[in-house]
């Protein structure tokens, strides 16, 4: 179905939407079911084929079937939501398909069991903006995923795909598009929250003549997979933001670097070339205007580092990822010591939105200083895991409770932490502060590539200090002192700390040592690395000293300062901690209390996971 | 050489004459040091100085033969040593065509003889006199061209 | 009619002990055109001397031959003595009857016979003498001293200091020849660079001397007063106006030994054909390698399940990027391996979500059960296990991938129902491949 | 230029220039462990962090990276960098507690005294070792490898490297030594001898002679100049702040015109190798004069300090023989080279001054003393025991157990001596410096068959040669010490200084002159003439028409040689004084 003809003018550009548009609503109906990563894992490309299958034995021609980028709602997938109602099913299986289309294709009738059944209220719903995770999110970035097919180009421009583009190209010069961003307020969404015109300001004034455009697609914060969906399920917001950039900018060719752990996205976004490429949309003289750009990707090969910019910018040049001292910065003297302007995936998947709907619109959305949504993913020990895009200002309780669904298991809340490895935790208390670059980073954390990750009362956290630090080492550079040596030394310090042998003064310790890391270090890896050793210190100082002190770990994580055992009345013999149990080290018959060995018990705390009965005990 | 010399009597060997041209920067001085050192060599050679063995005109040793020498001598300096850097190549080629043509007048070739004789080798010097003129006494002496002047300056 | 006077000499008892001078003088005045023949014992004397001018006077000759020494000795001193008369220096010629004849014969008879045919020879010569004016030519008032040993040096600073331009020619980058290596010189015991320094300076200070250090003569043109030296000058690689000596460069120079540059590698020389095949494909995708050195990596990887020694090798050869960069990029990265690795490649997700849903206990399960650590590979061949920081799908925490095929919300009993599936299959090719787009 | 204050100290430097380089321009220290003024800057070890206090972002910055800013304000000093410095210190120390240089600047600038774990690797990971090899010499032997604390530097899969040069430049840059090439390098490795002091102590490409050289300027050996051989390692050129290294430089050749010449080229020592008996070459504790000569100057490889070249202890023995290839009619050079008895003797007084409980002796022919003051000189040192002079020859050395066994006779008692040395020393025979024998043919002057310059005259003319207006002076004419040598210097600049002293000056009259009427213009003398002083001349008549060309020799050129005289065909060319009339008619007298 790819049209082979180029655009050469908006007016092609808009002949092509009228088309496309009326080809979307001839169509009754449209399954759209997620197929990202996450869902696909959990078998929705079989329900492509499934529904294809049966629409076509049912002869039902008037009903579409599109395959979807990433809908957000990880947690229950494989999603699937039908056209023009919204009907939002979860959790279908290959078996539910003939009941949805008996059901809702044909009749217009819903698949109770399917309904998304919220936890704490208990009732249902069936309509996708009515469900509480997607209730109070406000979708930019994520406007089209879920929507269109990502390897279809013309479901894009239906939806006013490269409007945007034709506008900027046509009707408004670099400049006018640079103050456009920058009357936005839009900052930068890779962690560091870099105003982003000021940035292309910087960039456009340089001299010389070949400049480059990176879109920084490393995304290593663990915890953090917007940019992949945004990838996958959306790859030409990204490719025109990138080329409004170019253009603003003045730079002639681009790299994508794409994490090599997301093949999916690497494929999208070949075919997404591929397509714009076909369409003139990409190449020599783009709508006439003169301005010729393309884009070339550059698998990354699993270095954390390379999100830092020097480091991915010498990667790219196909060397080792070590970053190296700035100035210059890359704007001066980059990629191949030329001009070199670098943005986070979802910083560029904004601008097509800033170009089309304003400046003014923009900055509506937002607090004072961070302006727009921001893409969160809430995973951890949260209700209902996955991608949320809320406006800048929105608290963390809204997020976690309201839109997550609060604790899994009915557990207590204790902290949340953003930023990753860069970032921070928050503890209880501050659960109501708004989400924003400056009060983020006041209380310790960052607003980082939006990781947040919620941790209840069973997570330990000098356990979570100890897996950052374990993180960092392992994917520091080695390049400098402070962070190579200084990151080891800190993680045996922790490592003590929870074998319980820490001793009196490690806490002061720590402390400078992380000051001296985060300040003396080259780059902003180490620079930031002590950051989640110094939040937990900060708001969980007694849990340290309970293991430096007491040789205890409240939460029951660190293994060996735990012991399980089984309370002997709450137990009803149900066997599940039996089975899952690694080292075989629980017995006791059907229904009759059970009894852990406690020589063989490795402390891995699965009875505790798996119990429903809370009948283990932690001491 | 305290003793004064009396007068010995080698004369019973026939003494042949033999006309030497030495080129004064090299065999000339190599003769001058033979004489300062005191060796001795036969009287059989008379020298003639010449600023280089290249002025030895072929034309002086056909003279010299007409003149009743029995052996004809050309003694210059060492290739490469030359005084006048290439004269002594001169001479080398010139005279080696000009012994062919000796060879055909009915000259005996061993009767020209050609060497190098540096400045410090007074000792080659006086070995090689000692050497040509014991040569020269094999040959015997040498009558084809006198004869042919008698009879020449007879008519 | 020429008219010759010829004078014998006795040099003391070096002539006359084995050359009757007295006959040979009387022998000369009887040849033609001879007009006075006397013998004296010292000619070169003054009185000898004398002798000739009074008979030049006397017999108002045109001619003189004196048989003595050698001309390389006397014939300027003779000369000298005839022009103060008047007579033209070159009409005077020596016979040489000392060290060609007397001092090299024994035989008096013979010897005075051949003094008598030297004179002959040099009267029938000078007769034919014509008077010769010396030639004047014009002297270029500068010297050259060639070698700037302590000798050089001396020779150097007197000209110098005459007031005339010298050019000093040494072969050695620095003046002072062997003097600058002694300790101590005999018999004062001074120190020899104490002596020696001052004057190397001297020659620097003075402005009438040129030198030429680290050059050599190589061509000599001209003759005494008028030479035309061409002199190399060797290439110092140093700009001498420029250097102020501060000595950063020799005490930073980085070649501490000799060196032996490594002889050019033909690409391919010892990798195996089909390795190199491989490679050469995959190279063929690329216009400029250098600058996609990861990209290449991975294709090869993918290529041989892992980055084969004889690939990483050969690839280096033929784009020419050194093999240490290679081989340390691929050690830097976390997706490359350089181990060989299993057939079925295990990730275990420790991103954050992950390891606070338990990724951390699945992967030490898979450990205890395959018996392997981080990296390594199952003796057999079958499983690799990677400890990997973030598959990017928390929101299936706990994560672990087989082959790139997600496992969702894993737990160590459904880990190890995989693993028996997995073992059961043989494996054939790895399935390390990317997953394909439903491309419509 | 660009204006900035270092520690409250206004400072100008050069746009592009670092903060350090600034820094020590103006006399400021500030320490560096992983930067080489070679090498390009990586801001890694962080030791040399400052602070910037105003005019740039404030925080801790690296100096040796960190480009100079106009307005920027930094302290070298302030309490952050002193507290950065010492936990750097404090953690490089226990990364590498054995590194001296480290134990060594934490002295100085104090550690962090915090509890740590102790690692034992020497190698700090400056990483200057993979920087000099990659981007100064090009050759990219040695590399990173892993990354984080696990990093390591070493050869692509630890395997002998093919590319390594052996130049030994990641062992010399390395601060803590905790590199060595040997363990990669296919070749053995092996230094440069430093011929100044003959091969006992080592050199670098780029050097100076000697330190009192002059000029005092350095040159680049090629044959193991880096750049020279691969076309890497620019460092000097790098480093120069004079800009003064030029790899382009080529031979340059020059033209004097000068009157007169003094040939100076001194001599060398004969090879003494080729006598296996004394063993020179094959035992290292026997050396020649001038080797001693070197280990007991001050400014010799050992600074004075007299050793053994095979134990490196001072030597309580040594034998000193004479006349080593002097005075010896096979297999050596006849004459004597005057100097060794004298510097022999010299070299005895020197030993006792280093090695107060050392023995000396000295195998002599006879002792020649015969200048000013020398014999008074050698009598002291034979009256203060000083040496045993022993006069005979030595048969043989071999080395026995540590010693070198010397057996010579005494012909004085008549017996049979042995020696058991620690050191020999042999005073090789005088030889003329290598290449006399071209120069003197390209000067056209005489030489002997040793290689001495031939003078005019061994009395009478000992400066001059035969070829007017060549002097001589020094060894090259024979073996002399240093007074003869400077007297006869002088010599031969009072001789040029009475040559150049004229305009002009009278040549003999010797030349060759053409006869015009028989000159049928063949021009074959042109060919001949080693002086170019024949050219064609116009002659005209009257009315200035030309009436024919004949051949010319051009007076101040012609040297009087004769050769064009034979050549002409048409004997149209006499030398005067040598016509061939004069010479028919003392050919004609030489028969009877």
């Amino acid at each position: 179905m790819a049209v082979a003809t180029q655009l050469r003018t908006p007016e092609d550009l808009a002949n092509l939407r009228e088309q496309a548009a009326t080809r979307r609503e001839s169509k009754r109906m449209a399954i759209a079911i997620c197929c990202g990563t996450g869902c696909r894992a959990q078998g929705s490309m079989d329900l492509v084929e499934e529904f294809r299958s049966r629409l076509e034995a049912e002869g039902l021609s008037d009903v579409e079937v599109r395959a979807t980028g990433c809908h957000g709602f990880c947690e229950r997938g494989p999603l699937v939501v039908i056209y023009p109602k919204e009907i939002f099913y979860c959790g279908v299986q290959d078996t539910d398909v003939a009941d949805i289309v008996d059901k809702s294709i044909k009749g217009d009738e819903l698949v109770e069991s399917l309904l998304f059944r919220d936890p704490v209220s208990k009732n249902r719903f069936h309509l996708e903006h009515e469900v509480p995770f997607y209730a109070k999110q406000q979708r930019i970035v994520f406007r089209n995923n879920g929507k269109i097919d990502p390897v279809v180009i013309s479901d894009y421009i239906a939806v006013d795909g490269y409007v945007a583009l034709a506008k900027a190209l046509t009707q408004m010069t670099p400049e006018a598009v640079i103050d456009e961003v920058e009357k936005s307020g839009l900052r930068g969404r890779g962690g560091g929250g870099f105003p982003t015109g000021r940035k292309w300001r910087i960039c456009h004034g340089q001299p010389g003549d070949q400049k480059y455009i990176i879109c920084n697609g490393d995304e290593g914060d663990p915890g953090a997979f917007m940019d992949r969906s945004i990838m996958e399920g959306d790859p030409h917001s990204v490719l025109e933001g990138m080329t409004i950039g170019a253009y603003a900018i003045g730079a002639s060719r681009a790299y994508m670097y794409v994490r090599a752990e997301y093949p999916l996205a690497v494929a999208n976004l070949e075919i997404a070339l591929e397509q714009s490429r076909a369409l003139g949309l990409l190449g020599e003289d783009i709508f006439g205007s003169g301005f010729s750009f393309d884009v070339e990707i550059v698998r990354g090969a699993g270095a954390f580092v390379c999100g830092e910019e020097t480091g991915l910018i010498s990667s790219i040049q196909g060397d080792i990822g070590s970053p190296r001292q700035r100035p210059p910065y890359p704007a001066e003297s980059g990629l191949w010591d030329k001009p070199t302007n670098i943005n986070n995936v979802e910083t560029w998947a904004n601008i097509p939105v800033i170009i089309d709907r304003g400046a003014d619109w923009f900055a509506s959305v937002g607090t004072e200083k961070s302006k727009g949504t921001k893409v969160f993913s809430l995973v951890g020990k949260v209700q209902n895991t996955g991608l949320v895009e809320v406006p800048m200002g929105t608290t963390l309780r809204e997020i976690v409770y309201d839109i997550g669904g609060g604790i899994l298991k009915k557990r207590k809340f204790k902290a949340v932490q953003t930023g990753g490895p860069s970032g921070g935790c928050i503890p209880e208390a501050m659960l109501d502060l708004p989400v924003d670059f400056e009060k983020l980073r006041d209380v310790g954390a960052m607003m980082g590539s939006g990781g947040l990750i919620v941790m209840d009362e069973r997570t330990c956290m000098v356990d979570v200090a100890k897996y950052f630090l374990a993180f960092l080492v392992d994917e520091s550079c080695g390049k400098c002192t402070p962070c190579r040596e200084g990151l080891f030394q800190m993680h045996a310090i922790l490592s003590r700390i929870t074998e319980g042998r820490g001793r009196e003064g490690d806490i002061e310790l720590l402390q400078r040592l992380a000051a001296y890391v985060g300040e003396s270090s080259l780059c902003q890896l180490g620079g930031t690395a002590p950051n989640p050793v110094l939040s937990t210190i900060r708001y969980f100082r007694d849990e340290y000293e309970a293991h430096i002190d007491h040789k205890r770990c409240p939460a029951g994580v660190c293994t060996s300062l735990v012991n399980f055992g089984i309370d002997s009345e709450a137990c009803k013999g149900c066997g599940l901690c039996l089975k899952d149990c690694p080292t075989e080290a629980i017995s006791g018959e059907k229904k009759a209390p059970h009894r852990i060995d406690e020589t063989v018990c490795v402390q891995c705390g699965v009875c505790y996971e798996a119990c429903p009965f809370d009948a283990i005990t932690v001491e | 050489m305290i003793q004064t010399k009396h007068d010995q009597d080698d004369t019973a060997q026939w003494q042949p004459r033999i006309v030497a041209f030495l080129c004064n920067w090299c065999s000339y001085a190599g003769a001058d040091l033979a004489g300062m050192s005191r060796l001795s060599y036969p009287a059989s050679i008379k020298i003639i100085r010449l600023p280089c063995s290249g002025k030895v005109d072929p034309m002086f040793v056909l003279k010299s033969f007409e003149r009743g020498a029995d052996m004809v001598l050309v003694s210059g300096c060492h290739p490469g040593d030359c005084h006048y850097t290439s004269g002594n190549y001169h001479a080398r080629r010139k005279l080696k065509a000009f012994r062919e043509l000796m060879s055909f007048l009915g000259v005996d070739p061993r009767r020209f003889k050609f060497s190098w004789v540096s400045a410090a080798e007074g000792a080659k010097w006086s070995k090689l006199v000692e050497e040509i003129t014991a040569e020269a006494r094999e040959l015997g002496p040498f009558r084809t061209f006198p004869e042919a002047a008698k009879t020449e300056a007879s008519q | 009619m020429a008219r010759m006077g010829v004078f014998i000499c006795w040099c003391g008892s070096n002539i006359a002990e084995t050359v009757d001078c007295e006959s040979v003088a009387q022998y000369a005045s009887t040849l033609p055109g001879v007009v006075v023949g006397r013998s004296y014992k010292y000619m070169c004397s003054d009185p000898g001397q004398r002798l000739i001018t009074d008979a030049i006077k006397e017999h108002n000759l045109s001619g003189v031959v004196v048989a003595s020494c050698s001309p390389r000795m006397h014939e300027p001193t003779f000369r000298q003595a005839v022009a103060t008369v008047g007579m033209n220096p070159y009409m005077l010629e020596m016979a040489n009857i000392r060290e060609h004849c007397s001092w090299v014969h024994t035989n008096r008879a013979e010897a005075t016979e051949k003094a008598k045919d030297l004179v002959r020879v040099l009267v029938e010569k000078v007769k034919r003498n014509v008077p010769l004016a010396d030639i004047e030519v014009p002297v270029t008032q500068r010297a050259m001293v060639i070698g700037a040993g302590i000798a050089g040096i001396q020779a150097a600073l007197d000209v110098a200091a005459a007031g005339f331009e010298v050019a000093l020619v040494e072969r050695q980058p620095s003046i002072g020849g062997y003097m600058s290596m002694l300790d101590e010189t005999f018999p004062t015991l001074d120190c020899s660079q104490c002596i020696l320094t001052p004057r190397m300076v001297e020659i620097m200070q003075s402005k009438n001397i040129t030198l030429h250090s680290f050059s050599e003569v190589e061509q000599v043109e001209g003759y005494v007063g008028n030479f035309e030296v061409s002199i190399r000058k060797k290439p110092r690689s140093v700009d001498m106006e420029k250097c102020t000596g501060c000595g950063d460069c020799w005490n930073n120079c980085m070649a501490r030994n000799k060196i032996i540059a490594p002889s050019p590698v033909l690409p391919g020389e010892h990798t195996p054909p089909e390795v190199a095949e491989k490679v050469d494909a995959i190279l063929a995708t690329y216009t400029d390698p250098s600058g996609m050195v990861i990209g290449a990596l991975q294709d090869v990887q993918r290529e041989f399940n892992y980055l084969h020694p004889d690939a990483l090798v050969y690839l280096s050869e033929k784009s020419e990027i050194p093999l240490a960069r290679l081989y340390s990029v691929a050690s830097f990265y976390n997706a490359f391996s350089l181990e060989p690795r299993g057939d079925n490649i295990i990730r275990t997700c420790l991103g954050t979500a992950c390891h606070l849903r338990g990724g951390g206990r699945i992967a030490d399960a898979i450990s205890r059960e395959l018996g392997i650590g981080d990296g390594e590979t199952t003796k057999d061949m079958k499983f690799t296990l990677e400890r990997v920081n973030c598959l990017g799908a928390c929101a299936l925490a706990p994560v672990v991938t087989v082959n790139n095929k997600y496992y969702g919300k894993m737990t160590i009993g459904k880990m190890m129902d995989v693993l028996e599936e997995r073992a059961g299959q043989d494996a054939g090719q790895p399935q390390e491949q990317p997953q394909e787009a439903t491309a419509v | 230029m660009i204006n900035l204050t270092i520690d409250n100290q206004q400072i100008e430097a050069e746009e592009g220039k670092t903060l350090l380089a600034a820094a020590t321009l103006a006399g400021i220290d500030i320490p560096t462990l992983c930067y080489h003024p070679a090498v390009p800057s990586a801001g890694a070890c962080r030791i040399c962090v400052v602070e910037i206090t105003g005019g740039g972002q404030p925080g801790l910055v690296p100096a040796c990276a960190y480009p100079v800013q106009e307005g920027l304000e930094i302290q070298t000093e302030s309490e952050r960098v002193v507290a950065s410095r010492r936990m750097t210190l404090a953690l490089m120390l226990a990364r590498s507690p054995g590194a001296t240089i480290i134990q060594e600047m934490a002295q100085e600038y104090g550690a962090e005294p915090v509890p740590m774990d102790k690692g034992d690797d020497d190698c700090i990971m400056c990483g200057l070792c993979v920087r000099v090899c990659q981007d100064v010499i090009g050759q990219s032997a040695v590399c990173f490898e892993g990354r984080g604390h696990e990093r390591k530097i070493t050869t692509p899969y630890d395997k002998q490297s093919e590319v390594c040069l052996g130049c030994g430049a990641c062992a010399f840059i390395c601060p803590t030594g905790a590199i060595d090439p040997a363990d990669y390098c296919p070749h053995p490795l092996e230094t440069i001898p430093n011929d100044f002091n003959c091969g006992l102590d080592t050199r670098t490409p780029i050097h100076i002679p000697f330190p009192q050289a002059v000029p005092n300027k350095p040159l680049i050996d090629r044959e193991n100049c880096i750049h020279f051989i691969t076309g890497g390692c620019e460092a000097c050129k790098q480093i120069c702040p004079a800009d003064a290294i030029d790899f382009d430089m080529t031979d340059e050749y020059v033209t004097e015109k000068v009157g007169a010449i003094v040939v100076a080229t001194g001599y060398e020592l004969f090879n003494p190798d080729v006598y296996a008996e004394y063993g020179y070459g094959r035992y290292p504790d026997v050396v020649t004069s001038i080797e001693f000569e070197r280990m007991v100057s001050a400014s010799g490889p050992t600074t004075g300090e007299l050793v053994r070249p095979s134990t490196g202890k001072p030597p309580k023995t040594v034998v000193f023989l004479q006349c080593i290839g002097s005075r010896r009619e096979q297999g050596g050079l006849p004459y004597c080279s005057k100097i060794c008895c004298m510097y022999t003797a010299k070299h005895a007084i020197l030993y006792k001054h280093k090695v107060h409980d050392g023995q000396a002796f000295v195998f002599y022919m006879d002792v020649r003393s015969g200048g000013k003051n020398y014999e008074q000189f050698v009598r002291r040192v034979i009256k203060e025991q000083m040496a045993t002079y022993l006069r005979g020859r030595v048969a043989k050395i071999f080395p026995s157990d540590g010693k070198l066994i010397v057996r010579g006779a005494d012909t004085l008692s008549g017996t049979q001596v042995e020696i058991a040395a620690e050191m020999v020393v042999l005073a090789p025979a005088m030889v003329p410096a290598a290449g006399i024998r071209n120069l003197a043919q390209t000067l056209r002057i005489g030489y002997d068959e040793h290689g001495f310059l031939l003078e005019a005259h061994p009395k009478l003319r000992p400066v001059e040669t035969n070829t007017a207006g060549v002097f001589l002076a020094g060894a090259c004419h024979s073996p002399k010490d240093i007074p003869d040598s400077v007297a006869q210097a002088s010599a031969a600049a009072s001789k040029v200084l009475g040559l150049i002293s004229h305009q002009t000056l009278t040549r003999e009259p010797t030349i060759g002159i053409v006869d015009e009427e028989t000159c049928n213009a063949c021009f074959e003398c042109e060919g001949a003439c080693a002086y170019g002083a024949i050219g064609p001349k116009e002659l005209k008549d009257r009315k200035g028409e030309v009436t024919a060309v004949v051949a010319y020799i051009n007076e101040g050129l012609c040297q009087g040689c004769g050769a064009c005289a034979v050549t002409c065909r048409s004997k149209s060319i006499e030398v005067q004084g040598y016509r061939d009339d004069q010479l028919f008619a003392a050919i004609n007298a030489t028969g009877r």
